[in-house]
Parts: C-alpha cells; structure tokens; sequence
C-alpha cells in the first residue's frame, strides 16, 4: 500500500462534497471532524439531534457552558441563525428526510448500501444506538466515513454485513482513506482512487465487484496534520 | 451565502403548477397568507387541493380562489363560510370535491407527513359518519382508527418574522396551524410581516427552525 | 312546564361544577358563556384549541387584536400564565387526555352517551366537524349543555342516536334548562331536577329509563338576564 | 388560586412509589433533575424503571439509583457510562433489565402516549436486531415497524424556569427530551433553577405549557 488519507483528510474531503446551504447532521467521532473543513466562504448548517440547528465551533472559553452540547457531548456553539428544539421535532428533522446529508462512521457497509455501525453486547460493553438507526434511514444522503480496511486487514466493504444492521440500503457514498466510492442501484462505484493503488489491486482486495465512475477522478487532499 | 429570501409573492408562488396541493397555515380569521394566496390567483394557477382548517373568513387570498374555480378539491374541518353560500354552491355545482377531517386529526396527518411516519391510529372519529371506509384496530379493548399521513406538493404560511434561513417566529394565535403545515415534507414558502438579520431571533424563541421552509417573501400587513 | 333556566343560566351552572386548577375546552356557542360564570376567586385554566391556555375575557378595546381569537373567532385576551402552541401540541392535549373537562353543545345525547352534536350535509349547509370530534373523545370529562327538548318538542336524550354521531359513549354529565343527568355505566341519572316538575313527568318525556341519584337535588341558578 | 410549586424534592417525589415507571428528561450530561434524583435514592425507592436516553454521564442523581440496584429496568437509546462497567456490571449480574430503543423512536413514543397515539409506524430500525418481534407493515413499498407509545407512571424533568401554574422554560441544549417527557400522560414534576411569577414567562416563548406538569420544586444549582 501507498499514502493514504489520515482521518483529518478524510473529513476535509467529506467536507468538500458538502454544498452550501445543506442541512448536515455530523455523528459522533470521526465524523464530527468535518465541520472543521468545510471551505470558508460556504454557508453549511449543521443539525445536531439533542435539538440543535447551526452548529457553530467547540467552546474554547473555560468554564464550558454544559448546557449547550452536541450529541457527541462535547460543548459547543451555536451561529447567528441557529434554534433549539425538543427531540421529537429534532426527529422529525431526521425521519422526515428534511436532512440533505448524515455523515456516520462503519464498521462495515455492505454492497446493496446496509450499514452496520453499532453494536450489540459482545464482551463487555453495553449496547449503544443512540440516534444512528434514526440518521440512516432519514437523512436524503447518507455519507460513511471510514478506513477501508479494518484493524485485522479486512475490507469493511463486504457482500453482506455479518454485523448487526443500523440499517438497510441506506448508504450513498463511502469516503475511506485509499478511495471515494458510490452506491448506485446497489453497486459499489469507485469515484476516486489514491494515488499509488490500481483498479486492479483495489479489487483484488475487496470481496464486491467494483464498478468505476466514468469520470473517475485521483483521491487527494492536502496535507492535515493528525491531532 | 443562504438566502432563502425572494424579492416578490409573484416570484415565490411561480413554481407552483396546476393541479398542486398545497397546505396553508392559518385558522378562522387569522395567520392566512394572502399575499402568497392572492399571488398566486393572478398567476391564474387552477385545479388545486387546498389543505386549510376552514375557508379563509375574509374576502382575500384563498376566498378569491375559492370564488374563481381554482379549487378544485378542500381538505379541512370546517368548511363554512359565514354570511356566504359559495362553499354550498361549490359543492352543488360539483366542481369541488370536499374532504372532512376532524380538527385534530388534520393536524397529525400533516405532522406524520413531516415526521417520517405514514399515519398513525386515533380514537377521534370511531363510530362516526368519518370513520367510514377506514382501518379499524383494537389497542387495550379500545377502537381506532388509521389516519394516514397528509402529502402535499407546497405549504403557504404567513409568520410575523423570519430571517434568511428560513426561521419563523408567529404573533399569538396566528400561530395555529402554521408550523405544523411547515414541517410537512412539501416546499414550504413563508410570507412574513417582517424580515430581520440573522441572528436577531432568539434561539430559545424560535418556532419554526429554518431547515422547514425554503423560501421567505416580506410582506407589509396592508 | 314550569320555570326552566335560561341558556346564561345554564352556562352558571356548569360553572359551579368546574373545579379550581382545571383545564377547560369551551366548545363554541353556548359552552362559550361558561367562563363568565365562574366563581370569583377560583382559577380555572381555559384551553382553545386554535393554541392558547390561558383564555381570558374578551377584549373590548377596539381596534381588536384578530390575532387574538378564540376558537369560535372571538378577539380574547390572555392571562399571565398563558401560553400559546402549536395545533399538533393542542391536540395533543386535547387526544391525549390532557384536558379535565370539555364543555360541548348537542342535537343528541344517547343513553349509553353517545353524542351527536354536528351535521352533515342536509339542505344547504356546509359539514363542520371543527375539533368536536376530538373534544368529545380526548376530554377526562364531558360536560353537554343543551335545551332538554329539542324546538320540536322531542326529547334530546334518546336511546340512540339519529344524527350523525361526533363520539361514542363519551358523554359524562348532562346540563339542561330542567335537569342535570350523570350518564354512569350506561344508565342516565338525575342528580337535579327543576322544582314543578316531578320525577315522574321528567321520565314521561323521557324516550329512556332515568335512574335517580340518591343524592337529588333541587337545580336551581340566580336570576340572570338573557342577552 | 392554582399553585403547583412544592417546598422541596423530597415532597416532591414522596408519591412515587416502588415499581415505578419513570421518564426522565436530560441529554448526555445536560438536563437531568439531579436533586429530583437524588431525593428518590434518599427515600429508599426501588425495583424502578428508568427511561431516560442515556445513564448520567455525572455521578449524581440517576447515577446514584444505578449504582445502589435501584433500578430494575433501563430502557434507553445508548447504555454506556463512559470511565465505569456500572451498566456492564448490572447486566452481567441480571440485576437490570435493558430495553434499547432508537433515539428518534424513543422519543416519539413517548410523546405518542402523551398525544392520545397507540403507537407508530416507522422506517427506522428494519432489518436490524432491533426489530425482533415487532409488527412489520408495507406503506408504498416501504416496510415499516410498529412501535407502541410508551406508558409511564412519573416524569422527573428539570427546566431554567417555571412558574405556579407548572409553564417551563429550558436553557439552550439542555432542553433536549424534557418537553417530550413533560407532556406523557404521566405525573410530571419539573425541578427548576427559578422559580417566577406568573406573567414573567413571554407566551410566546413557553415550550412546556402548565397543563403538562403537576409539581414545581426550585432547586438552585450548586
């Protein structure tokens, strides 16, 4: 393998298929991190499901206002334009398809678009949902983000998810650290490759055929240190 | 930049075709959106489904589509208009078709709609003419009915203010209806009396957050 | 017949039986002449169903505020500790079982309390159904208030219900200008009756068994002028 | 004269009996009614149900019931406690019982039981482990689960401000699932960090109307 995407990248270029004015619910982890991408000048509002619209940057002012938090937890802002709201009109926002786009981490998603990104208890950590099942059969597109390959060196890009399902056919694009890919009619779709790793190899490592974008374009991003 | 703002009524109502249904915020006298009404009258747009609790009381907006023929079918739960026979008349001629449905109902039927949810069961109505026709279930020995979620193409609100995202804030009453037919998954357009700069509403005060409406018109109350 | 009361009269009686830090729908026309009758110093909490709390008297400063309605179109006022909400929260309240008493008008009401209270077409006029529906079923308690007769001289209480029916078996109490009736398990008791007429003329005119409380009284209201 | 304001917690939740199915209000770490909480576990209750979307994140409160077995029922979106096997340790010892609900679902159930809705039909959750046992129904081509309203017997919410006759108002994120909880047909007993007179609320600006609590008690944050 070549140079790949660290997580920063990956979020930044989540970040650039994020167009202005989209409605954006970000979830906890990984995904949170691409707000911070977003090009200046592009006016994103962001949805957070414990009842916040218009996101702004983490507190930065100790003490923290705890009051004021995003579903991860974490204190944030909100923008000139933003509104609180109750959970069920916050899920409403979600179920309704009022969202443009979720952005999730995975565990593995599947050809036909299933995602699993939760778990049921296995050793000894209690399960935990929370809004994912809501945010990826909601939201008008679902984006993934993820590494390719699991720790074990596994594609997390499987024929069929062996992990519970949050839910079914529900992801449109998988943004990894090698490639960018679609799901169109139930077809993985590489839309951009990384530099250094051939169609060929690609496929060879990945357990679903790979259909390729004709307008298939390099992976890149610029250079963003890991923190 | 967002900028959910258009210049004109005129402007805001121009996609709307013939044959739209489309939901309107507003109760007896009050909350209405006339201009938007009233826009879309001169644009000659006809063969509408209006979603609306009762015929508009005043003699504006929707009373003028009503009296031209541009409806053909109203969905509401009250469909008199006093110290007038033209909803009588209407229906005599048969060139509207009407709906009825209670209060309450129509209201969670928009909201299921927005929500995600395809209907939802309702003890309202069970043993009545309007319960005719339609799913009956049993839940804990009582009986329910199944409201299915209302669709619609378009909803025409009028708010007090509203900022160019969209968010809407109401003046008492006329509240009503309004930010239940706003979060109908239909293009919603929102005449307001008032347009402010971002920021100016209170988020705590804010009743219908911006991601529900997608454009805002400022109209002066005449 | 003898003295019976008038409709002012019959809103005061109501009234009496409306306890402090209730929650009350006033149905439009008559239910609506209840809140002026209600004992000073007692506070009773008036819900409308196009979004208030919190009813208070009507205004009578013009120009009026017609964003201030009731849900019979009447300019009101509201008082502190109001509140206004939207129609799915209203009716919440109202389906949800929120509301301690719902105060209707009726054509009928059946022994088994059935109320019929709202037409379809016949003739010339328009169906309206408004919130009645809702009102009747949602409310803890449902109070009727109508003339005993109807113009035709027939009795409004009936074994069932000829008109189109707006709920079933939801009436609670019964208030008319000779006598007010508790309909319990099915069976229609007289917990006051008018002096000059007697139990035995009341069921006469009564097409249904009347039960009689062991408590019966003499309904009586002050001297109120109709207007 | 209505006055739902009582003089302290312990008041407040004297009538809450073992057994209890409880609805608490409260995100993450923001939002619980931690005194309310508290004044439960100092009472002794126990064998109780808990609904509530997440554990405490602060060792206060619901924490406190969790830690001592007073709780034989969680049902919740997400179950972990960050930094402790609190949870893991209750489940392993099959001292608790656990119910995991989506996030969207648990909310509108809950406020399915609060708006007179025997249940409701959703997208979410189909295929997946969570939809062992429910009804599945198609709509347009879509299947959809059931999901019945969730009955309680007592919400403990917490709100910035609250007056006598029980209207709330919330401080930023922290109002969350509290309107949701607040309005179940349940016993809703709000702490609040202010309490003010009648009036002061703007009726514009109540998000929990009166009509859905039963009990005040101001407690001022530490």
């Amino acid at each position: 393998m070549s140079f790949t995407l660290n997580r920063q990248q990956i979020a930044w270029r989540v970040a650039q298929d994020i167009p202005e004015g989209a409605y954006v619910n970000l979830g906890s982890g990984m995904p949170l991190m691409v707000s911070d991408y977003v090009p200046a000048g592009r006016e994103v509002i962001f949805h957070s499901e414990n009842g916040l619209l218009g996101v702004g940057p983490r507190q930065t002012q100790q003490p923290f206002d705890n009051n004021l938090i995003n579903a991860g937890n974490i204190p944030v802002t909100l923008l000139p334009g933003g509104a609180y709201f109750h959970h069920c009109d916050s899920f409403a926002m979600v179920r309704g398809g009022h969202l443009d786009i979720s952005v999730l981490g995975a565990y593995q998603v599947a050809e036909n678009g299933d995602l699993a990104n939760w778990d049921l208890p296995k050793g000894r950590k209690a399960p935990a949902v929370g809004g994912a099942m809501d945010l990826a059969v909601g939201a008008k597109n679902l984006f993934v983000m993820m590494e390719y390959f699991a720790k074990d060196g596994t594609c997390k890009i499987v024929p069929q998810c062996s992990l519970p399902l949050t839910g079914q056919r529900c992801v449109t694009t998988i943004y990894t650290d090698i490639a960018v890919l679609d799901i169109i009619n139930g077809r993985v779709v590489v839309r951009e490759l990384i530099e250094g790793i051939t169609l060929y190899t690609l496929q060879a490592e990945t357990p679903v055929a790979l259909q390729v974008s004709p307008g298939l374009q390099l992976l890149q991003a610029p250079r963003l240190d890991e923190f | 930049m967002i900028n959910k703002i258009l210049p004109s009524a005129a402007e805001a109502v121009r996609a709307i075709p013939d044959g739209a249904v489309i939901l309107l915020g507003g109760f007896a006298s009050c909350g209405f959106a006339d201009e938007l009404l009233e826009a879309l009258h001169v644009q000659g747009t006809g063969n509408l489904t209006l979603v609306s609790n009762n015929p508009a009381v005043a003699e504006r907006g929707m009373a003028l589509l009503l009296r031209d023929g541009r409806v053909s079918k109203l969905i509401c739960s009250y469909s008199r208009k006093e110290g007038t026979s033209l909803i009588e008349d209407l229906l005599q001629a048969g060139t509207m078709q009407l709906e009825i449905i209670p209060q309450g109902t129509l209201a969670e039927r928009v909201r299921c709609n927005g929500a995600g949810i395809p209907g939802f069961y309702t003890r309202t109505g069970v043993g009545t003419p309007l319960a005719t026709g339609k799913e009956h279930r049993e839940f804990e020995g009582e009986t329910y009915l199944f409201e299915p979620a209302l669709k619609a193409d378009f909803a025409l609100v009028r708010a007090r203010r509203g900022d160019r995202w969209g968010n809407l804030v109401y003046d008492k009453s006329a509240r009503n209806f309004t930010p239940v037919m706003a979060m109908s998954k239909a293009r919603t357009i929102a005449q307001v009396d008032e347009i402010v700069e971002l920021g100016v509403l209170d988020p705590e005060h804010i009743i219908t957050p911006g991601i529900f409406v997608q454009h805002v018109v400022a109209t002066r109350q005449a």
